[in-house]
């Protein structure tokens, strides 16, 4: 693989960057993986990639439907942060960030990781003690933040308005190393740095049916024919329950679309990433220049990618009372995508009743930013068939056994 | 260069003049300029810079696909970044700046971007900028951040009005052209309810400039005609500048209406959003014309022939003395013949198919214009304007045959339908190869509610782009079919595909999509993405089919085979204000008030909001901390008597024969036990198990029973009742009523309380008719009062419901009666305070979710002779029952200080994932004034087998604080104070 | 009684519409099974039983039909408590709740020849056809709220009391002047 | 932006007015049951990508709930229906039939 760099750009340009090679191949399935992983998202790629990195396991596939990182990967916020309040959650979304902060070097790809600090506001008595339990829980976590007062949130974010009619900021819990990624270019380094490992990326391949031989996973059915595997992991957002019944079992999880828009380009404005939970709306700058809004997620079983506008409605009012100024930006683009929900709205990464079929999903409103926590959790689940200490929380017994992960509990939420 | 021709300019009004400022300059324009056309008209053919080369653009367009001309306008809290100075209407005043540049447009700095763009190819940032590793955040982004961006942002708090309207029809028509306004007039004619939505200012569309006959007359004639017969019925209604920014389902369509942007002065909302409810929806929402792939297509004064036509006709402006027209297709002849007509000179038409002989190409060889057929431009001359065009053999590989100077060209690559707004709902296109463009799919139509198809399409966007096809007894020049041109010349060399761009505010060339290809960004979305093309302001509107047509070709497959980018809302971009409509300020949320309100307001109450409540905080007394305030109010009320505003409670009617029934399965406790006049503190669980809510539980009669709920509960448990009553126990016979507002509730607590009421003087109040946990009806002072005797204080305590109407009359009397006391009102920090002290659990502080009755050693609440209750279930589950759960117990620190609110208590060691092991937290932390120390209550590991051990709770600063379990009751234990 | 007092006593806006809180008013909400209650509202209401989302009579004698086996009684404010009793004892054998609501509540009136337009801007409900003798229990804004038509260019809205002063001040804002869509 | 017709009050009401409710006609399991017939009656709710039938509250209008059948891929409306029932109605599942053959899999 030939590496990135300046020199190599400029090198290109020479030769009108006739040199440059594709980033990812696209060869056709052979008959037979070790591993196969379906869904080419950020958590499948991340999945095979630390497959191979960690576990030696190159003899991979990753079957996508449609285009690698054409799901939620590319349909999200990218907003990455670990100020979780629950231990298991803290420690998937921490690994996660830190993978973060060293990931264009580890995949040789600028994935535009800019840790520019993540704030969340607290606007009444209820969310000051909330966020006060979760800088307590952080400091125990290994997480960096901090609660700070009314005045830090004005001086790392000028345009917010501390003192709305209803409420006025009181305070916010900050997560300095937080920040934001380019998302597609996540999945984009991924891919590459799977294809470079040897692992066949196929796109366009929809997966018809899954194969099993007495309680055992034995391949499966695609578009583009049968494919035998060894182990199975299925890791594909908003389409798991589909999945799942061809696997023979039903998911606590139920699949909605969530909303985010994007304003114009303007000059930077804002430096940080800030969410305003009381009111529902959270914002941050892209590189571009955009503003990068999040909306809510419509509470109805629905594959549209679409959501309704309501939601958008009640976003925007909440961030134009937040931050005045954007009342005369204009919204740019609005998309939706498809979020699967889980019965206490955190993931699973988890054993299946069908043996060697393992499933990373459910992670709701909050994926991107655990994408490499959850690639590099999955991949020791597939590889050693038991989870490791960080999957380990995440089973999907725990519905049974009424042992929920809940992060709703503290003011904070799972976005 | 371009100016104001001597006449001509249908829309605008000679007669007066206009005057408006651009960067500081202040020029003249007519009523009816758009501000693209009066700047042309003062020769401001250099309008703004591009996003990453920052390379001199100019006005391109004459409409909503103008990706060039963005400007700011207006000043401070009217200030507006990335306006299209195409669609901005003219007034008197107006004043506009140009954009991303620095230090001025004529010389821009970031301009060295665009001396090496063979240096910046697509997917530029990928490559680069890796290391060193803190560089990204702290060096490269910074600089990549400051050069993108285009527009200022505002600085100001918005100075405008914003505005929602729910209107319905039978038949939405979007676009008011002669398609949309004869499909409105069948509809009309029908007696179908008709809104017609018009972006512009002006109804007729395109075809007043382009020409042609309805019956014998001009087109403008019927346009005006049909306006006029559709305004004169009741059943159609006509919004110009109203656009259909988006259509979602069930016939759900977003109109954004913009009232004042062209008259400031005009009184109301600034914008309108329409959330218009359809049964169908008719687009009729155009074409648009596609630019030419040629290098140096971006100089300033290259426009689409279109524009050209437009700014000659509507505003008689001209874009250049010498207009060269560059086309494939005939359409573009009649911006040469209007050129001609406004005696102008066009040295040439330059034409990519091999022969042109329809009707509009003979009209203009007979008006002596010279044609040049198969023929391209090999590239054009000039820096931040044209000053000349070099041809070549379209076939060929671009040697430059001969040089034209000129100082514009207008450039016609064929015409795009609209889809977007057919798409936004799922319709389908198919590819036309013919016309060599994505027109809607009739079979494949978005669906309604009821699944059959909710939008049609007509006119231009359905693809028939001729005035004959659209409507009957109407004529134009017949027209010969163009011939697809992605790329001119077509053997065009490296060099010159580095120089045809593609989107112009992006700069995204040729050779950026060709790379993406190359590289294996195959699907279109990947190469949107990694090109950025058709991701700026104007979402691609001239670049997606061109770039689409560049990518298939690059990929060697047909263009449908490679497919569009998905159409997503708005068509173009809406103000936040407006979707946030008239949200804001007081009314961005409901506020609310208890009867009592304004009282609290007068006493200067520190506010806190509970839900969409707001509750006094205490009320802090001149010069008095609100730490002391709540101190006070804590003594006074121990020590004499205090009033508390308890109106936010929620009150719940619970009534019939089954009622009792009913009430067992929400609460753990036994109710159907409770005797009529008595009351219950309660607990209610989830189906999952958790505790959701409390509160005392009153038996009015044998059938009626009035449950009290937490100030948030009040809603959500009515809510809850009503689901389990309506969609479970449907035949149980029980009627509930959220009777919450109807009370003015207020608690009058402590010691001397009972001594006030009695000197309010009423019903008999002693401890022997009204003992501790029952209820009474009567007067007080001459009110109507239902009396509670429960106590969330501790203290001898009496809730009071009178009439919502008749409460702060109420409350001024018990101030009276009280004046002699020191009766004092407190808020709710010291209501949570003195609950602590009581070690009275409190929902959402011991609760959080995750938290069963049995971890707060409420199990005397739990009823064990009833086989079921809400929650009963869950709470049997491995993990509900598991011994290890942490449970409620008392925590004091050994210094009497305050333990950190939401400190954990550390444990040895770490957890499997190296995080710091914890065996407890704490729930509610305080000052208590009355024991003079920090008390708080926790949920620790094994905590009522640990009483008196000493555990450690930890700080932010990494620190710890030794707290002792104890008793959670810290005051008055055996409850003597509250039972007398 | 005499310390009674409505939500916003005297509450008025003039623009496009006016809009005028209407003071005290009786109200008793009625639970139970139409067809076993009907007698008793004609006996105690002296109304008959309205149709679905109708209302008979208006604001001081009337009856409004709030959901199959809910009505809302209109009286004057200080009928409501007897006419609950009145109720009860009429209903004694029948399974009911009737409860007085009239402190809850908080009545405004809509006049104007935009009124239709005032309530257009805030509620989901297509008032071009919106009848009279209609009632719609709706959104308005960001709150439950109910009205009727109580005259050719008249609206009554009914709202819970602790929100009256956001209802007022949304439809003071929505009939600002200068602000009429000119749509019906 | 959903319309669907509630039937207690005959409101053909958007969903601003509505509360939705998640999947239709569950069995309550109660204390005595197996954890796993408790899990699947709390957690294990049907997601398909199609026919759904689904519980919504007309919340901000006559207060009730009631049902519809649904498809979450078009969201196509094939009818609602009250509340007080354990299962469609014969004349919405034919109906459905005819829609789409073949959808009860």
């Amino acid at each position: 693989m030939r590496r990135y760099s300046a020199f190599a750009i400029a090198r290109e340009a020479l030769r009108h960057h006739q040199g440059w090679e594709r980033a990812w191949k696209s060869p056709a399935p052979k008959e037979s993986y070790d591993v196969v992983v379906i869904g080419a998202g950020g958590h499948g790629l991340a999945t095979a990639y630390y497959l191979g990195r960690n576990h030696g396991i190159r003899n991979v596939a990753v079957i996508e439907k449609g285009w690698l990182g054409g799901g939620n990967t590319g349909r999200n916020t990218t907003i990455i942060r670990s100020n979780y309040l629950q231990d298991p959650s803290a420690a998937i979304y921490e690994k996660a960030r830190s993978l973060y902060e060293t990931l264009s070097q580890d995949l040789n790809y600028n994935i535009m990781f800019s840790p520019r600090g993540v704030m969340m506001l607290a606007q009444t008595e209820h969310e000051i003690r909330g966020y006060q339990r979760t800088a307590h829980a952080n400091a125990l976590q290994g997480v960096q933040t901090e609660f700070i007062g009314p005045q830090k949130v004005k001086e790392l974010c000028p345009i917010i308005s501390l003192d709305g009619p209803r409420y006025p900021v009181l305070g916010a819990l900050w997560q300095p190393r937080g920040g934001t990624a380019r998302h597609d270019a996540v999945a984009w380094g991924y891919a590459r740095a799977c294809s470079d490992m040897g692992m066949d990326i196929i796109q366009q391949c929809e997966v018809t049916a899954i194969r099993s031989e007495n309680g055992q996973v034995s391949g499966i059915e695609t578009t583009k024919g049968a494919i035998r595997t060894r182990k199975l992991a299925i890791v594909v957002a908003g389409h798991s329950g589909v999945l799942a019944e061809m696997a023979g079992f039903r998911l606590p999880i139920e699949s909605v679309a969530l909303q985010a828009l994007v304003s114009e380009p303007i000059k930077p404005c804002m430096d940080v990433v800030v969410m305003a939970n009381t009111v529902h709306g959270y914002m941050s700058q892209s590189d571009k220049g955009e503003m990068v809004i999040g909306g809510g997620a419509d509470g109805y079983n629905n594959y549209t990618q679409r959501g309704s506008f309501h939601h958008v409605e009640e976003t925007v009012r909440a961030l134009v009372e937040t931050f005045p100024i954007i009342s005369r930006l204009k919204m740019l683009r609005w998309w939706g995508g498809i979020v699967d929900m889980t019965g206490d709205r955190s993931p699973i990464l988890s054993k299946t009743p069908l043996g060697n079929c393992f499933i990373n999903c459910g992670w709701g409103t909050g994926g991107f930013k655990a994408i490499p926590g959850s690639g590099w959790a999955m991949a020791e689940l597939v590889a050693k068939g038991e989870p490791g200490p960080l999957a380990a929380e995440f089973g999907l017994d725990r519905f049974r056994e009424g042992r929920f992960i809940d992060e709703s509990v503290a003011a904070g939420v799972a976005h | 260069m371009s100016t104001r021709l001597k006449s001509g300019g249908r829309l605008i009004d000679r007669s007066e003049t206009l005057k408006f400022q651009w960067n500081d300059k202040w020029l003249r324009g007519h009523p009816g300029d758009t501000l693209a056309s009066a700047l042309l008209a003062n020769d401001q053919t250099l309008v703004g810079r591009s996003f990453k080369y920052h390379r001199p653009r100019g006005i391109v367009a004459s409409g909503v696909e103008e990706p060039n001309a963005l400007v700011g306008l207006g000043k401070g809290a009217k200030f507006e970044p990335n306006q299209r100075a195409t669609t901005a209407e003219l007034f008197d005043g107006l004043i506009a700046e140009s954009q991303n540049h620095w230090p001025s447009l004529e010389f821009d700095i970031g301009a060295v971007n665009a001396l090496v763009p063979k240096l910046f190819p697509a997917g530029f940032y990928y490559k680069t900028f890796i290391h060193p590793r803190a560089f990204w955040k702290h060096v490269f982004e910074p600089v990549i951040r400051k050069a993108a961006g285009l527009g200022k942002a505002p600085k100001d708090r918005d100075a405008d009005r914003y505005e929602h309207f729910y209107a319905f029809c039978d038949v939405l028509v979007v676009g008011g052209g002669v398609a949309g306004l004869n499909a409105a007039l069948q509809a009309a004619k029908e007696g179908k309810r008709v809104l017609v939505l018009e972006q512009t200012p002006h109804w007729g569309g395109r075809s007043p400039v382009d020409g042609g006959t309805v019956d014998g007359k001009p087109v403008a004639d019927w346009i005006n005609d049909t306006v006029e017969a559709l305004e004169r019925m009741d059943n159609v209604r006509m919004r110009r500048r109203c656009m259909a920014a988006g259509i979602y389902d069930h016939g759900y369509v977003i109109g954004y209406e913009r009232l004042t942007d062209h008259a400031p002065a005009k009184q109301g909302p600034r914008h309108r959003l329409w959330r218009i409810r359809a049964g169908h929806v008719v687009t009729a929402t155009g074409a648009i014309e596609r630019p030419l792939s040629f290098a140096g297509n971006d100089i300033p004064g290259v426009m689409l022939a279109s524009a050209v036509r437009d700014y000659i006709v509507d505003y008689g402006v001209s874009p250049g003395d010498r207009v060269v027209v560059v086309t494939n297709n005939d359409d573009a002849y009649r911006t040469a013949l209007a050129v001609r007509e406004a005696g102008l000179v066009v040295p040439a038409i330059v034409d990519a198919r091999p022969e042109a002989n329809g009707a509009l190409p003979q009209a203009a060889r007979a008006a002596g214009i010279m044609v040049k057929t198969g023929t391209g431009i090999a590239k054009v001359q000039g820096g931040k304007r044209v000053t000349g065009v070099e041809l070549c053999a379209q076939a060929g590989e671009g040697a430059t045959l001969e040089t034209l100077p000129c100082d514009a060209i207008a450039m016609s690559g064929g015409w795009s339908p609209v889809v977007h707004l057919w798409s936004h709902t799922g319709g389908k296109l198919t590819w036309d190869a013919e016309r060599a463009f994505f027109a809607p799919d009739p079979s494949r139509a978005p669906v309604g509610h009821d699944g059959a198809p909710s939008v049609s399409v007509v006119g231009a966007a359905a693809g028939d782009l001729t005035l004959p096809a659209i409507l009957d007894g109407a004529e134009a020049p017949e027209e010969t079919p163009l011939r697809p041109v992605w790329m001119m010349p077509e053997g065009a060399s490296a060099d010159k595909r580095l120089k045809m761009w593609l989107d112009y505010q992006n700069d995204v060339k040729v050779s950026d999509v060709q790379l993406a290809a190359q590289e294996g960004y195959e699907s279109v979305e990947h190469t949107k993405r990694y090109t950025t093309l058709g991701m700026a302001t104007d979402q691609g509107k001239l670049s997606n089919i061109n770039g689409l047509a560049v990518l298939s070709d690059a990929l060697g497959q047909p263009i449908p085979q490679t497919g569009t980018t998905t159409f997503r809302p708005p068509y173009t971009p809406i103000s936040m204000g407006a979707i946030a409509g008239e949200a804001r300020g007081e009314i961005f949320q409901p506020l609310r008030r208890t009867p009592i309100h304004s009282r609290h307001e007068a006493a200067g109450a520190h506010w806190e909001p509970v839900g969409h409540w707001r509750r006094p905080y205490c009320f802090p007394k001149a010069g008095e901390s609100h730490r002391d305030a709540v101190n006070r109010e804590i003594n006074a009320t121990r020590s004499g008597v205090g009033l508390l505003d308890a109106s936010t409670l929620g009150k719940i009617l619970v009534k019939g024969p089954d009622a009792g029934q009913f009430m067992d399965m929400l609460y753990t406790n036994m109710m159907s036990s409770l005797k009529p006049g008595k009351c219950r503190y309660g607990l209610m669980c989830s189906e999952n198990g958790f505790l959701m809510d409390d509160g005392v539980v009153v038996r009015l009669d044998d059938d009626t029973f009035l449950a009290h709920t937490t100030t948030g509960g009040a809603d959500r448990i009515h809510a809850h009742m009503e689901e389990w009553l309506q969609t479970e126990w449907w035949d149980w016979k029980v009627y509930t009523a959220n009777v919450t507002e109807q009370w003015a509730q207020i608690g009058v607590v402590g010691p001397k309380a009972r001594a006030v009421l009695e000197k309010l003087g009423g019903m008999d109040v002693s401890a022997e008719t009204l003992p501790f946990m029952t209820y009474a009806e009567g007067t007080l002072g001459g009110f109507d009062a239902r009396v509670f005797r429960i106590s969330f204080s501790g203290e001898l305590s009496f809730e009071i419901a009178v009439p919502a109407s008749q409460g702060l009359a109420f409350w001024d009397a018990l101030a009276e009666a009280g004046a002699e006391f020191g009766i004092t009102p407190y808020g709710t920090e010291a209501l949570h305070v003195m609950r602590a002290e009581k070690g009275f659990i409190m929902i959402g502080d011991e609760t959080d979710g995750t938290v069963i009755p049995q971890d707060l050693g409420l199990d005397w609440a739990i009823s064990k002779k009833k086989d079921d209750y809400i929650g009963k279930r869950a709470q049997e589950r491995s993990h509900m029952t598991d011994p290890e759960r942490w449970k409620l117990v008392g925590l004091e620190t050994l210094d009497g200080s305050v333990l950190p609110d939401g400190s954990y208590a550390v444990a040895d060691g770490t957890n499997a994932n190296g995080q710091g092991a914890v065996q407890g937290r704490v729930t509610s932390t305080y000052y208590s004034p009355t024991l003079g120390r920090g008390i708080a209550m926790g949920l620790v590991l094994h905590g009522p087998d640990r009483m008196d051990e000493e555990i450690a709770f930890n700080t932010v600063s990494g620190g710890t604080v030794k707290a002792k379990i104890v008793n959670a009751v810290f005051y008055d234990p055996e409850g003597e104070k509250q039972n007398v | 009684m005499s310390n009674a007092v409505s939500a916003l006593p005297g509450a008025a806006h003039a623009g496009i519409a006016s809009v005028t809180e209407m003071g005290l008013q009786g109200m008793v909400t009625l639970r139970g099974d139409h067809a076993e209650i009907a007698a008793a509202v004609k006996k105690v209401a002296k109304q008959d039983l309205p149709g679905q989302r109708r209302i008979n009579g208006g604001l001081g004698k009337g009856v409004a039909w709030m959901s199959p086996d809910e009505l809302l009684i209109l009286c004057a404010y200080e009928d409501a408590a007897s006419i609950v009793e009145k109720l009860d004892k009429e209903l004694k054998d029948a399974h009911h709740l009737a409860a007085n609501v009239s402190d809850a509540r908080a009545v405004f009136a809509v006049e104007g020849p935009a009124a239709r337009e005032v309530i257009a801007k805030l509620c989901p409900v297509d008032m071009a056809v919106f009848e009279d003798g209609e009632i719609r229990r709706t959104r308005m804004a960001q709150v439950p709220a109910a009205f009727w038509m109580a005259g050719p260019d008249t609206i009554h809205v009914v709202c819970f009391r602790s929100v009256a002063r956001y209802v007022f001040d949304l439809l003071a804002t929505s009939a600002a002047e200068g602000s009429g869509p000119g749509f019906f | 932006m959903l319309l669907l017709t509630c039937p207690n009050c005959g409101v053909a009401a958007e969903e601003t007015e509505l509360a939705p409710g998640g999947e239709a006609h569950l069995k309550r399991v109660g204390p005595g049951s197996e954890d796993a017939d408790f899990e699947g009656y709390l957690f294990l709710r049907k997601n398909p990508k199609g026919v759904h039938f689904e519980r919504w509250r007309h919340a901000n209008g006559c207060g009730k709930w009631f049902h519809a059948a649904r498809c979450t891929v078009t969201l196509e409306v094939f009818g609602t229906y009250s509340a007080q029932t354990t299962e469609p109605p014969k004349d919405i599942l034919l109906k459905i039939d005819d829609k789409r053959p073949g959808w009860r899999g």
